[in-house]
């Protein structure tokens, strides 16, 4: 891949009250940051699963990040701080697996703090294009020659038929 | 259990009693002190008042030697001493960017494990039962004002051995050697202690003030765990009794000098007979030895 | 301090305009305007601190508390307004921080804990870097002795110290009532008590004098 | 299934930086997208209408908005597709405007980006699933917790809007910290002249039911449908035979092991007794821990002296459960004790001002009561240590408040305000004496407040020094208040009689647990938050529960009646309709295959999660599965994630929804 | 032995329990699980260095109900555990897939066992979790037989192996890791034997939608065992029967105990120890660590 033109891709889940308001926040505000990242709304971040982590690896994310809101925020009372022993053993066992550390990442942002979820933002991009592509996850796709029908795109060719 | 000991300029010569005091104390109570070797200047006020760097390489230095030397806890008998040494610990371990700086002046590692004690942790660290279990003289005739003064237990985020605006160890010490001890003041108001030499004046006013309600509240010694404060508050009375005639003379005691009082030791042994103010033994103590 | 407008100034001036806090004096049309001061003085404080100055609001607690207060020529705290406002000139040349003892009782009971005794020490750092005519000169002059004992043997040697200090101020007659009492008890030995490795304590001396701060 | 596209361009603000019309084309081509178009304003009725046309034209099954974010106009999307005949939530919303045009520059980059996004709300619409929303009852009754002038407030007012109210206070009376006060600034009314009217309305209120020295111990439920425990504790004394006659008080012969905490210990009180003349309920509590009945069984003087039988020393705590469909929390404040804390606590004492050991030194409510007529000292102004008239007071403004060394970093605002009162009453009781203020700032923003402390300087001489104060100490009987003044630049000592300090005010000691038993959430004080500080003040982010008064931060007495008026017509605008309307988004266990481990329990933050028992033909419990129930369940999804064999999922946010999302990145 | 042997027939005779889970000896240095019924064939119960096997994995609920819901007076279930095998028992219990007033708990004092079949014990053939086992007697039983015995120190190859690779690059460790994965054949032995994989429908076998690819690409064998050792951490108990059951040799145990030492580490956490102590899963402090996020 060429360097030079290659761009990361970065997957967010960010829980609906805290981070995607922030995210808002800092549209509204028309503060600028990198386009690379695409954010998938969760109510809450106690409910992203750590597969849904492996997962965007798989489909070729190069950087994960997952924000909520702040501990004592959270619109769900408890949610982020079960998130936050969940992420702590998980951010762990992908290090010791060799995942590096800034792969995957957390954040607390609030409705509030729109400015630090450009920040956050423009960091993780930063810190993703300064390790390049996550080529060893990449490599194991490339091997994968078996295709699912599930998320691929042919599976719509069912959803044509169908019509 | 051994200690590390850590003198001070002053403890070479204008608190010689102090020295005195504090080594034959610890000794009769069996615990040694190992003196830091080839220990120098903390840097109290002169350093820190006009070169920050320098005043934390020359407190730290002597943190580099005790850490050389095997020392991991290391009294410092002195006020100003104790503070600039915690002060400039406290400094490095919050900020890593001193403690590069600092290390790199000394061309030494810093090692974190020294604990710098003052002389009333000492004693509390060896217990309290210690001294009333080697109590040998009756000394319910001394109503000390426990002096503390500023720098002993401030500032608080560091030294958490006891409150910063009420303090009782000196009082729990001097009341385990058998002294009465009286609540007043002026327990950590400042004696000026460095402008001794350059603003009398100064000194001369908060001292008379700290004698005064010592005096008011009952008090017929004055305790102290700072060779500064003991300086200023022994030597400057004459000059008080010269200013203002109906100055009351009072004594001024080091904590370890009363504690060898009530453990057995002559006025002479202590050195107490080295103070400006006279200690009027029998005035103070029923020579009566407990059994 | 108010605002002052002058109305007859031909240029606009902001409104916001400093008078010399100092003198209650202000000739009308001789006013400089209240601008932004690029001087590195509030870093140089951050840097020895790690505090910022506009953590203070004012209260006055330090001044309230100060045992030295009465012999300063300005209060504690207005030192911190001076330097927060940019008037750095009249903060040095202030003999507070000269007066200040460092009894931390400032520190202690300041609500913000705004270690107010370390900036008193910063603030007479900068000043002696900046060369400020200093209003208590004696007071600069003892330390500078006192280092220099420290320089040359390690530890402070205090009949040398009371020598130097006296030589530098010409102030040969006073505390003839102590010393002889300490020679005579003992208590100042005659000979400096020395560091055997003065060589480390001249090297230390020597990295943390770049910036000339004993010499002027 | 045929789902159409609409791209917005938001007047110029999405395609300004997006090219709309490419995206509308690009996405024709993805699979699945049957119509594709873009528009101006899609939120406005013309795009509705284009909404709604296309759908009907083409008979659509889903729809994706590419437009400014769902928190916006997700419903107005969705109620344009149930009125074209879809279910709501087959809309999928793009978010082009606050995530994509309004944060990248370059044209290609966002439209780019605002082709994936629509491509990933695609992906997610095709595995939607109709959903209805729930709809539950609401039990038309409230609990108001606590009885100070805040929950009076807001008790009454439901009252008298027909619902009925459960008023719970951990004291024995009703009346809070307003009942102890002398007079109320700035008009200085008499507070208990104002305040006991109201008391009386609500015990005899026929709506209103009092729970009196009673604790809520336990919430359970969701909104409209609350379950709540509450302790009553025993008071030895027979309710409704009590005719709160005093007989007891008077004849107890325990008179003063104990203070009485109306009084802010200034004052003794019996074993029996109520807190003050004026309590309601009139009935007297008997304190076990100094009843000589309770150490050796003898006395029984306030049993020979109550003709009417009312004293029960058997009497024991009762549990009292409740159905309720809402809850206003209004549980007040304590001041700062200036004493020495523990090493665990937030708090520090001020061991400048002797950590409470001088007796004259006192705070603003103990001021309230010696100033108070009804008060120890009948309303003269006396020294608590030896009942001098202080001819030298100092007022000490903001301790604890503004202090972050002290763990307070807030302004409690009403010091100001009731400093300046205290001064004045003061110098309108003694004439010749001299009052001083120490303070910062003063912060008298309020109706007639600034022309309040105005009059105290000006026509009652109250001397006003701008300084915090640095010390206190005891000299010769005198306290000395070391300060400075900041605008003269001057040292200030004054040899007071008597010192008082405006301390600041705290949350109770067990406002966190009680926050924690009801489920709301609250700040590193243990004061409650709001669910917003501007837009939904009092409202806590838990639904159906409402907040009033100085449980949340401090406040004056207008504020508080305001705000407890406010949850009260929050409380009785929820009860206006029979039944609640809610979002679907909930969790469902999958019974099959649900292993019963119970970890979803363990972590759900609203206890939704029941044990259900699968019986087989025989009746017999083969199974446990995990049941939530839909009511209680708020949608967080924390036991989705948290489950092993993936026997959870959530509603709208199905795995397979987010998972289809994540391959269409 | 004989003590064992008598009590579980006593046991069985009693109908006090429905069945007794117990080893059986094969051969020499071999020992079998055996599920005995019937109180004379207990004669061929034993228990030495060479029942390796954890037991607790023939705890389910599926085999309480058949074995112990059968009369109308339900029975309970005994089962003869190590002291470590008791861990995954707690462990069971916290996650309420038994109850302890279901089973009856035959414990031993350990002094180790060996870690495969047919070799001898000694030092050398010591299993790695008996290294370092910290817990000789059981911390819950109902009958506690044998003296106290001690295992021989030995090295713990393991925890070296864990700071070898602790201190191996990022890439490093993923190559070692890949390589590892790389040989899974998902038989799922590991996830067969282990007493906490109870699951009736595991995650891996969940289709709509697919969390984990089935077959044995390497990409669906990292996640594999990437999930597997999620789904254990901080509850496994260490019993190390995936390792051994794993016919690829894929050092499992390896980042389990990793993951058990970082419980340990940062909640002080030790699965399987205590049936008062909340399980870290499903708990939470205010005060966790907030390192990890910006």
């Amino acid at each position: 891949m060429d360097k030079e033109k290659w761009e990361p891709k970065i997957a967010a889940f960010v829980c609906n009250w805290c981070t995607y308001t922030g995210a808002d926040l800092a549209g509204t505000s028309r503060i600028k940051y990198p386009s690379n990242t695409k954010l998938i709304r969760v109510m809450c971040s106690g409910s992203v699963d750590p597969v849904f982590i492996l997962k965007a690896f798989e489909r070729g994310a190069d950087g994960v990040l997952v924000s909520g809101c702040h501990p004592n925020d959270c619109h769900y009372n408890a949610g982020n701080f079960h998130a936050r022993r969940r992420w702590d053993f998980f951010h762990k066992l992908l290090d010791f697996i060799g995942i590096e550390k800034e792969r995957l990442q957390f954040s607390w942002i609030s409705a509030s703090e729109g400015k630090k979820f450009a920040d956050v933002i423009s960091k993780i991009t930063k810190d993703i294009k300064s390790l390049g592509p996550f080529k060893a996850y990449k490599q194991m796709n490339s091997e994968f020659t078996v295709n699912f029908p599930e998320y691929n795109e042919s599976s719509n060719s069912i959803n044509k038929e169908l019509q | 259990m051994n200690y590390g000991y850590f003198p001070g300029c002053s403890q070479t010569s204008s608190a010689k009693e102090y020295d005195l005091s504090l080594r034959k104390v610890f000794e009769k109570l069996g615990f040694g002190l190992e003196e830091l070797c080839d220990w120098s200047c903390c840097g109290a006020t002169s350093a820190h008042a006009t070169n920050h760097k320098l005043s934390n390489a020359l407190a730290l230095r002597n943190i580099v030697l005790a850490g050389k030397q095997g020392i991991k806890n290391m009294v410092a008998p002195c006020a100003a001493c104790y503070n600039r040494l915690i002060t400039s610990q406290h400094e490095i371990s919050m900020h890593p960017e001193r403690k590069n700086e600092t290390e790199e002046l000394l061309s030494e590692k810093i090692p974190a494990d020294v604990k710098v004690i003052n002389v009333l942790e000492l004693f509390f660290k060896i217990g309290l039962a210690k001294i009333s279990e080697n109590r040998k003289r009756d000394l319910n005739g001394i109503k000390a004002a426990c002096y503390y003064g500023c720098l002993l237990v401030r500032p608080m985020n560091i030294n958490n051995f006891d409150d910063a605006e009420q303090p009782t160890s000196m009082e729990m010490i001097a009341e385990a050697a058998g002294a009465t001890t009286i609540d007043w003041n002026y327990k950590l108001e400042c004696c000026g202690a460095a402008h001794s030499i350059v603003r009398k004046d100064i000194v001369l006013n908060l001292s008379k003030k700290i004698i005064d309600d010592a005096v008011l509240n009952g008090a017929n010694v004055i305790i102290t765990a700072c060779p500064m404060c003991h300086t200023n508050l022994d030597m400057r009375q004459r000059a008080m009794k010269r200013k203002y005639p109906e100055h009351l003379m009072i004594p001024v005691l080091y904590i370890t000098e009363l504690v060898g009082l009530a453990m057995g030791m002559n006025v002479k042994d202590l050195g107490i007979d080295l103070h400006y103010v006279n200690f009027n033994y029998d005035e103070y103590i029923a020579e009566k030895l407990i059994a | 301090m108010g605002a002052y407008v002058n109305k007859d100034a031909k240029k606009l001036q902001p409104s916001f305009v400093s008078a010399n806090l100092l003198t209650d004096t202000l000739p009308e049309n001789n006013h400089t305007p209240f601008q932004k001061n690029n001087s590195d003085i509030p870093e140089e404080i951050r840097n020895r601190t790690f505090q910022d100055v506009s953590l203070c609001y004012q209260c006055g607690k330090c001044s309230a508390g100060c045992p030295v207060r009465y012999y300063m020529d300005i209060a504690p705290n207005k030192i911190v307004r001076l330097i927060q406002l940019g008037f750095y000139d009249e903060a040095l040349k202030s003999s507070t921080p000269w007066i200040c003892a460092g009894c931390l009782t400032c520190s202690v009971r300041c609500p913000k804990e705004f270690n107010l005794a370390g900036f008193m020490d910063a603030v007479r750092e900068i000043a002696v870097k900046k060369k400020v005519k200093v209003k208590e000169k004696d007071i600069l002059k003892f330390h500078k002795a006192f280092l220099n004992q420290i320089k040359r043997y390690g530890r402070l040697y205090e009949i040398g110290l009371v020598g130097e200090y006296k030589m530098k101020t010409l102030d040969l007659l006073s505390d003839v009532e102590t010393a002889p009492g300490l020679f005579l008890k003992g208590k100042l030995g005659l000979l400096p008590d020395k560091v055997k490795d003065r060589k480390s304590i001249k090297k230390i001396f020597k990295k943390t004098d770049k910036k000339k701060i004993n010499k002027h | 299934m045929k789902i159409g596209v609409f791209i917005c361009h938001c007047g110029e603000n999405i395609s300004r930086t997006v090219d709309c019309p490419k995206v509308a084309e690009v996405c024709r081509n993805f699979p699945g997208v049957e119509y594709s178009t873009n528009y101006k304003y899609m939120c406005s009725d013309p795009g509705q209408k284009l909404i709604k046309d296309a759908v009907l034209e083409n008979k659509l099954d889903a729809i994706v908005v590419g437009s400014c974010s769902p928190h916006m106009h997700e419903r107005t999307f969705r109620n344009a597709a149930i009125s074209a005949g879809i279910n709501p939530f087959l809309v999928e919303i793009a978010n082009l405007r606050e995530q994509c045009s309004w944060v990248h520059d370059d044209v290609e980059e966002a439209t780019q980006k605002a082709i994936e996004l629509v491509r990933m709300a695609l992906e997610k619409v095709k595995r939607d699933k109709p959903l209805t929303k729930i709809k539950v009852n609401v039990t038309k009754r409230i609990l108001v917790i606590g009885g100070g002038i805040a929950g009076i407030q807001a008790a009454l007012d439901v009252a008298n809007a027909g619902y009925e109210v459960i008023l719970v206070e951990k004291e024995p009376s009703i009346g809070g910290h307003m009942s102890q006060l002398s007079e109320t600034f700035p008009t200085l009314d008499c507070s208990q002249c104002i305040l006991t009217p109201r008391m009386v309305e609500v015990y005899q209120h026929p709506k209103i039911k009092l729970f009196t020295y009673s604790e809520v111990v336990k919430v359970e439920g969701f909104i409209g449908n609350f379950k709540a425990t509450i302790k009553k504790k025993a008071r030895h004394i027979i309710d409704d035979r009590c005719s709160g006659c005093g007989l007891c008080m008077e004849n107890c012969p325990i008179k003063k092991k104990a203070y009485n905490s109306f009084e802010e210990n200034l004052a003794f009180r019996p074993a029996i007794y109520t807190p003050f003349p004026q309590a309601v309920p009139n009935i007297p509590v008997i304190d076990e821990t100094i009843c000589t009945h309770y150490k050796n069984g003898k006395c029984g003087m306030c049993v020979k002296v109550c003709d009417r039988e009312a004293i029960d020393f058997d009497q024991e705590d009762t549990m009292f459960v409740a159905d309720i469909g809402a809850i206003i929390v209004a549980t007040g404040f304590k001041l700062y004790n200036i004493e020495k804390k523990s090493s665990g606590s937030i708090y520090k004492g001020y061991g400048e001002y002797g950590y409470g050991k001088y007796r004259d030194v006192i705070d603003g409510l103990q001021f309230e009561r010696i100033a108070s007529a009804s008060g120890p000292t009948s309303g003269e102004i006396k020294r608590p240590s030896d009942g001098k008239v202080p001819k030298k007071i100092v007022f000490i403004q903001c301790v604890g408040s503004r202090d972050e060394s002290k763990g307070i970093s807030y302004c409690s605002k009403i010091c100001c305000m009731y400093t300046a009162k205290h001064a004045m009453l003061y110098k309108h009781k003694v004439h010749d004496g001299e009052a001083y203020v120490f303070y910062m700032d003063i912060r008298a923003g309020g109706k007639m407040y600034e022309e309040f402390v105005r009059r105290a300087i000006e026509e009652d001489n109250v001397k006003y020094i701008r300084g915090r104060v640095s010390r206190i100490y005891e000299e010769k009987g005198k306290y000395i208040v070391k300060g400075e003044d900041t605008i003269a630049g001057m040292p200030v000592v004054v040899d007071a009689d008597m010192v008082v300090l405006a301390s600041a005010m705290i949350p109770h000691d067990n406002a966190p647990l009680l926050a924690r038993t009801i489920g709301i959430p609250y700040d590193k004080y243990g004061f409650y938050n709001e669910a917003h500080p501007k837009l939904r003040p009092v409202e806590s982010t838990t639904s159906g529960v409402f907040l009033a008064g100085a449980c949340q931060s401090p406040r004056d007495i207008p504020d508080t009646v305001s705000m407890a008026s406010a949850a009260a017509s929050k409380a009785i605008i929820l009860f206006s309709s029979d039944q609640l309307e809610r979002e679907p988004v909930v969790a469902k266990v999958n019974e099959d295959i649900c292993q019963g481990c119970f970890y979803c329990k363990k972590v759900c933050p609203f206890g939704a999660i029941e044990v259900k028992d699968i019986k087989d033909i025989n009746g017999i419990v083969f199974k446990e599965v995990a049941y939530i129930n839909q009511g209680v369940c708020k949608g967080c999804g924390t036991c989705t994630a948290t489950c092993l064999s993936k026997s959870i999922e959530l509603a709208g946010f199905n795995n397979e929804e987010i998972f289809a999302q994540i391959a269409a990145l | 032995m004989e003590v064992l042997r008598k009590y579980a027939s006593e046991l069985l005779e009693k109908k006090a329990v429905a069945a007794v889970i117990g080893y059986v000896r094969v051969s020499d240095k071999r020992t079998r699980p055996a599920i005995i019924t019937n109180p004379e064939d207990t004669s061929s119960l034993v228990f030495d260095n060479y029942c390796l096997n954890n037991l607790s994995v023939y705890l389910t609920k599926a085999r309480i109900k058949a074995l112990c819901r059968t009369s109308d007076k339900p029975m309970k279930l005994a089962i003869t555990a190590k002291p470590c095998d008791v861990h995954s028992i707690v462990a069971l219990i916290q996650e309420n897939q038994i109850h302890r007033d279901d089973i009856h708990i035959i414990s031993f004092n350990c002094g180790g066992v060996v870690k495969d079949f047919g070799l001898e014990f000694s030092k050398e053939t010591l299993a790695s979790k008996c290294i370092h086992c910290e817990s000789q007697k059981p911390v819950y039983f109902d009958k506690l037989f044998g003296e106290e015995k001690k295992i021989p120190a030995a090295e713990d190859k393991q925890l070296q192996k864990i700071n070898e690779i602790d201190s191996m690059s990022t890439e490093e460790r993923f190559e070692f890791f890949k390589k590892e994965f790389d040989k899974c054949i998902k038989c799922y032995a590991c996830r067969a034997v282990c007493p906490l994989c109870y699951c009736q429908r595991c995650i891996t076998d969940k289709t709509i939608p697919c969390w984990i690819e089935s077959s044995s690409h390497q990409r669906g064998n990292f996640s594999w065992n990437i999930v597997r050792a999620f789904h254990l951490s901080a509850r496994c108990t260490g019993c190390g029967e995936c390792e051994r059951a794993c016919p690829m040799d894929i050092p499992l145990g390896l980042i389990n105990r990793t993951m058990a030492i970082e419980a340990k580490k940062s909640f002080s956490f030790v699965s399987g120890r205590s049936l008062e102590i909340p399980t870290l899963v499903g708990s939470f402090d205010v005060k966790d660590s907030d390192e990890l996020f910006m």
